[in-house]
């Protein structure tokens, strides 16, 4: 059965230091995973920064959600056509998955801050925190997370991707792709598919039990973890919390 | 641009391919994820299962699916159902987490008394639950829509006619503006399905017209799904 | 028409699987590159003339994925090189001389359900290059002188690792074992050519007919031991339409197909003004008579 | 139509025993409140009459016929069932949330809008809002509307689950005054379920005090509960112990008026005294006088 | 330490006028209530006195000295502030919460957890509950550990926003002792904001009573305001007007006590009296009688 075969091809070791004469399946996943780490630090640097200031500050959320959209519509295939034809570097790959990237995150970052009830942020004011130590004590904490359920669908999505930059001679898991499509080869393909499946589904484990560590204790655990929602006794009906300086 | 102009036809039919391509795959993938969806949110243990099936699906390369759903079905390989059925598995992936999402988000309180009314099992579905996880199945069809128009363009990879056509021959004869067309082209067609999936559902929806659509499309945004940004 | 399907120079169904039924239509393949889609548009427009209904499928991507499709009927007709052709179709094929690889060819054509019509004159051979100043540093001119080279990375499409007259061929016919291997997906098009302009790779499958070689002032190196054999230009067709009317109407064309064609076509295709294929092909028909 | 529990228990399938043993008899025709602070199974209780909730053990009656032999979709066209934040269908307008049973009935929808109307009416709320979503309603028109579609389908027995839980005191007070007129006009046999003993007292002919576990502390008349509370528990949940109840007169003001404060110091009223001497009546201004009460609970 | 509010006027940027002309003098070391029906702006004003809002006209001041030239930050570190739902840190323990100021303050944080554990008793809470997340304590025990944060810098003033607005009727009645208790032993400057009238009574010296747009209805102690109702408003807000506060006694029972009950014959309590004879006293059971309320109220 394919599956099984391609299961084979993994497991030989020939096919770790060699594929075909080409880089074998050690040094692709190296470049797969160096290419995929460069990105997602370089989405981390740019979505954090501005999911924290929209879930903070409330600003700027409608023009980040038509950003991410128009963002997300960006098919990668031609925008790294575009850019790889001007530059053949790993930067501009870098700089479309950076892209890729940023909407779940800045969405997991906003949305982390935005879950949390309102009524915890605006005791903490009341109490005389200023705004850094609420964000570093009471919503970092609270939203992480989230925040990290948002670095883990980017991360998933552009490890996943990243296999395109093979069609423009770069290493990737996606070399072993191409290549048993040019030589008609559906196990080496299924196998580099598999490899990327797997790594993918790896790392988003590997960040899966971060992010079981990084719940804070006291809060409930769970999807959401949205402390918006232990509240449990009959609360008179109002207008939602609105007040805030 | 003069190249744009005295080539508006092949742009018409490569988008009409594009959507030919497209369009089943999200309806489909919405007609598949409620039923989906709904038992998702009616059982954890069923949730757990599909979302991971959902997130294993999702991480498959485009091309290495597009290429092996003909081997594994036996359909002839230049099929555009090929890249179809390719679509459509990513399409239920993520759309399967935004349909248990939007069930689950129908307050237990209103479920809760439509049954005290004496809603049956079904009349609750059709008449209850379904039209109130409507704003969040919207959302996540949004998203889905957006992101299937953008990841079929890969079905230039494989000889199958979309306007990812432009980025591959463009790119073969170094033409900058070809493949800008199609990225202006693949962009304008997300966007005018975005607006009418909205006009769609606002008209379906009217109680949720003046209070939430904001928030509905806020919600576009928030779902923490991958987004497939095109593979 | 450069890309996406559905045009077809007559009412014909554009988006069918198969052509079959009908022995005057046509579904014509192509690879996804330029030369190969301006030869399929040539073949399917001298037939259109003659009262075919044609309709093509172009740039539907490496051999491995078009040769199937001839095989099921989902196209008919499909422009190939002949060296190419018959290594995919026999792997321990060495034959290097024209005849001997016709008759290859059509020994084991039959199981694509096709046939194999005249040679064209034109070919367009594999062709290793290196920049001149590469060149120059190692004092390279043919392939043997390679092993001199310390190791080099070498770059062609995926397919040439596995080819017989790839990788596996420079180590068997020219001992060559100092070659690492990049596949660039680009039939030595632009990624490949800027990947060997600037070092990443040292040495690169370029088609011979590619105007990139002369306007980038490549070295290519030559090729003593036929590694590479001819490459004339064969359409190929699938034996349910080959009735001898198309074949004539084929082999006309074949006839007047030359190299400097090619390589005209693919100068005027990469040129600043991007013509469509289908025009080029169009005008090289109405130029040779047709 | 009368209802009957008879050693009723509910244990959840996760293992909370919410109600161990329960046997009450509520009267027709007049309004018994289960009161009790939270968690102690009201809800509970009351779920099971419409059938949301099936007893583990025991029986429950409605006019001598056991529940579990009735339909539970057709069972609860047949109750009214009001709860707290109303529960109204967010995507139906006013008049389609009243409409409701009587529409999943058979009735024609148009004959259904045309009656819902009436049933505004007879709640209080204006015609001019039957086309609004319930979004656009207040939190007290919400519950109002919520009333008019516990009552559409003409149901013979009304369940109440807190339902003025989440109103401001001020539109409470008007909410309940409401909920007495109606009693009077319509009779129905009307179970309501609160933690507020203030409103227990206000709206019962019987209360049922009820402990965790559904634990019957006390059952009878308002009047009989404050005069003898049956055990500590009850008399410190009607406030009696702390002397919240038990006034005392302060202090004589300018006219014939007494300031009566209770044991917290808390005032608590005026009351006509002239010359310290207290008028007596044996009718309350309302026909809902004690001897009344006493009869109806009489009928159980 | 005195606060004193000057035609303040707070119109938030959506251009909702929360509170309109503003002015009142809140004596120091007594309890001032700020009681009306929701949105009428006591949160607005409440969070006016920390710098949580900023007035848009207007002065307030604090001992005298105008708060708008004190930082908020520092300002809001020396007033203790508990708000409905406690807002306490969901990801500390209880003992962290009730430090978190102190330690923000700079206090060493095992010195400031010591004090937190002073101040769990001081509440009434059991020192075993300091280490629990606050999600693993009941909605009563989250009150205490907010009021336990609000004293926690021992400020000398404490701004209290419904703070019992969600528990229990019963687990409120304890809290609202607690507090007066508290109260008695600190002696602090509190702001307390309710739209219970009741408890408005039960805990104010001086009582606001509030129309929307912060207008001021009436102002004044308790029983002021209860035998004088300045307007039709008022008499409706605080119950008299529909007889609620005008008890009269309904029937003479086996002993001596009488039954009292409301113009909408809700039982409200009983009396002795004997032979219809009411037991004048004019020193409730408290040391927290009228004389001395109309006392502190003079202060202001
Ligand atoms: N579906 C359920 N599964 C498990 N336990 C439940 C369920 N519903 C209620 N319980 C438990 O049964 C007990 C009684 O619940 P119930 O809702 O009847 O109380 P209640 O008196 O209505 O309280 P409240 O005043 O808070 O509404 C509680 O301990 C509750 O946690
Ligand atoms: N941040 C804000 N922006 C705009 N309007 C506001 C804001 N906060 C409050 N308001 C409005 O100001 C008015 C007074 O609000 P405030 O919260 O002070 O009322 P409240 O008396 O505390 O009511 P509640 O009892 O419901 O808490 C209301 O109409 C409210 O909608
Ligand atoms: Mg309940
Ligand atoms: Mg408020």
């Amino acid at each position: 059965m394919l599956f099984l075969q391609a299961i084979q091809w993994i497991l030989d070791p020939e096919h770790w230091s060699e594929v075909n004469f080409q880089a074998g399946i050690a040094e692709e996943l190296g470049d797969h995973l160096w290419l995929s780490f460069l990105a997602v630090v370089f989405t981390a640097a740019v979505a954090l920064p501005i999911g924290l200031y929209i879930g903070h500050t409330g600003r700027g959320r409608g023009f980040a959600i038509v950003v991410a959209n128009v963002v997300r519509a960006v098919p990668t295939l031609g925008l790294l056509s575009v850019l790889l034809l001007v530059s053949l570097t790993i930067p501009p790959a870098v700089f479309v998955f950076v892209l890729l990237g940023v909407p779940p995150l800045l969405a997991g970052a906003y949305a982390g801050l935005e879950a949390i009830d309102r009524q915890t942020i605006d005791a903490s004011r009341a109490m005389g925190m200023t705004e850094w130590q609420i964000l570093r004590r009471v919503e970092l904490p609270l939203a992480a997370p989230l925040i990290l359920g948002g670095l883990r669908g980017a991360t998933l999505q552009i490890i996943a991707s990243v296999t395109l930059v093979s069609n423009f001679g770069i290493n990737s898991l996606g070399d072993f792709i191409l290549g048993g499509l040019a030589a008609n080869d559906y196990v080496q393909m299924t196998a580099g598919a598999i490899l990327v499946t797997v790594l993918a589904l790896l790392v988003d484990g590997l960040l899966a039990v971060l992010q079981r560590f990084a719940t804070p204790r006291g809060v409930p655990r769970g999807r959401g973890a949205s402390t918006a929602r232990v509240r449990r006794l009959p609360v008179p009906n109002r207008a939602p919390v609105s007040e805030g300086n | 641009m003069s190249w744009v102009w005295s080539h508006l036809d092949l742009i018409w039919s490569s988008t009409l391919a594009h959507v030919a391509l497209c369009v089943p795959a999200i309806v489909l993938g919405f007609a598949v994820s409620v039923p989906l969806g709904y038992w998702a949110s009616r059982s954890a243990g069923a949730r757990g299962v599909l979302l991971t099936l959902g997130n294993i699906l999702y991480t498959i390369p485009g091309i290495a699916l597009v290429v092996l759903v003909p081997v594994v079905l036996g359909l002839p390989i230049l099929n555009p159902v090929n890249v179809t059925i390719a679509l459509l598995v990513y399409a239920v992936a993520i759309m399967v987490r935004s349909a248990a999402d939007a069930f689950a988000s129908v307050s237990a309180d209103v479920r809760g008394s439509a049954r005290a009314q004496g809603f049956s099992g079904p009349q609750l579905f059709w008449r209850v639950e379904l039209p109130l996880a409507g704003p969040v199945l919207l959302a996540g069809v949004r998203v889905v829509s957006v992101s299937t128009i953008s990841l079929a363009t890969v079905a230039a990879l494989v000889g199958i006619p979309s306007l990812g056509g432009f980025f591959t021959d463009g790119f073969q004869r170094s033409f900058l503006t070809e493949i800008i067309t199609g990225l202006v082209a693949v962009l304008l067609l997300a966007a005018v399905f975005d607006v009418a999936i909205g006009l769609i559902g606002r008209a379906l929806m009217p109680w949720n017209r003046r209070q939430r659509l904001s928030s509905a499309a806020a919600a576009s945004f928030t779902i923490p799904v991958p987004q497939t940004g095109g593979r | 028409n450069t890309i996406g399907g559905g045009s077809s120079s007559s009412p014909a169904s554009s988006g069918g699987a198969t052509a079959s039924g009908d022995a005057k239509s046509i579904v014509v393949g192509s690879a996804n590159f330029g030369e190969n889609e301006i030869l399929g548009y040539i073949y399917g427009g001298a037939l259109a003339d003659k009262g075919y209904s044609v309709s093509y499928k172009p740039a539907i991507g490496a051999r491995a994925a078009y040769l199937p499709a001839l095989q099921n009927g989902e196209i008919n007709l499909v422009p190939e090189y002949a060296g190419s052709l018959l290594s995919y179709l026999d792997k321990s094929a060495n034959a290097k001389s024209g005849d001997a690889v016709k008759s290859g060819i059509d020994a084991k054509i039959g199981t694509l359900n096709a046939k194999a019509l005249d040679f064209a004159e034109a070919a367009d051979s594999d062709s290793l290059n290196v920049t001149a100043s590469f060149a120059k540093e190692k004092g390279l001119t043919s392939i043997a002188d390679l092993a001199k080279a310390g190791t080099v990375t070498l770059a062609a499409n995926p397919e040439f690792a596995t080819r017989p007259d790839g990788v596996k061929g420079l180590q068997s016919v020219y001992g060559l074992k100092n070659i690492k291997f990049k596949a660039i997906n680009d039939g030595g098009g632009p990624t490949t050519l800027k990947a060997l302009v600037s070092n990443q790779v040292q040495v690169a499958d370029i088609y011979s007919t590619t105007p990139s070689i002369k306007q980038n002032k490549l070295v290519t190196l030559t090729d003593p031991k036929n590694l590479f054999a001819s490459q004339q230009v064969v359409p190929i067709v699938s034996t349910s339409k080959a009735t001898s009317d198309l074949e004539s109407i084929v082999n006309g064309v074949s006839a007047k197909l030359t190299t400097a064609d090619l390589l005209d076509l693919n100068t005027k295709a990469s040129g600043s003004d991007k013509p469509d294929y289908q025009a080029l092909a169009k005008a090289w028909l109405s130029e040779k008579g047709f | 139509m009368g209802i009957e529990f008879r050693h009723v228990r509910k244990t959840y399938p996760d293992g909370t025993t919410a109600v161990e043993d329960f046997s009450v008899t509520i009267p027709s025709r007049s309004t018994t409140v289960f009161v009790g602070s939270s968690g102690c199974g009201k809800t509970t209780l009351l779920r099971m009459i419409n059938r949301m909730v099936d007893p583990t053990e025991g029986q429950i009656l409605i006019d001598d016929e056991e529940i579990s032999g009735i339909e539970p979709v057709a069972l609860r066209r047949r109750i009214g069932y009001v709860m707290q934040n109303s529960g109204l269908l967010p995507h139906r307008t006013v008049v389609d949330n009243v409409a409701t049973v009587p529409v999943l009935t058979g009735t024609p929808k148009a004959k259904a809008r045309q009656e819902a109307l009436g049933l505004l009416d007879r709640v209080g709320l204006d015609r001019s809002l039957a086309n609004r979503y319930p979004g656009q309603l207040s939190g007290g028109q919400q519950q109002r509307v919520g009333v008019a579609r516990g009552l559409a389908a003409d149901p013979n027995i009304l369940l109440m689950d807190e339902p003025f839980g989440a109103v401001d005191p001020i539109v409470r007070d008007e909410l309940q005054q409401e909920l007495l007129r109606l009693q009077r006009e319509l009779g129905k046999t009307t179970v309501f379920v609160t933690h507020d003993i203030d409103e227990a007292f206000l709206l019962g002919q019987q209360v049922v005090i009820l402990q965790r576990g559904g634990v019957i502390a006390q059952i009878g008349s308002p009047q009989e509960i404050l005069a003898n509370p049956a055990s500590d528990f009850v008399a410190d949940f009607v406030g009696a112990k702390r002397g919240k109840r038990r006034l005392t007169a302060e202090e004589q003001g300018a006219g014939d008026d007494v300031l009566l404060v209770d044991a917290a110091g808390y005032p608590a009223g005026v009351i006509s005294a002239p010359d310290g001497r207290l008028a007596l009546s044996n009718s309350g201004p309302l026909s809902r006088s004690v001897s009344n009460k006493t009869d109806q609970a009489g009928d159980a």
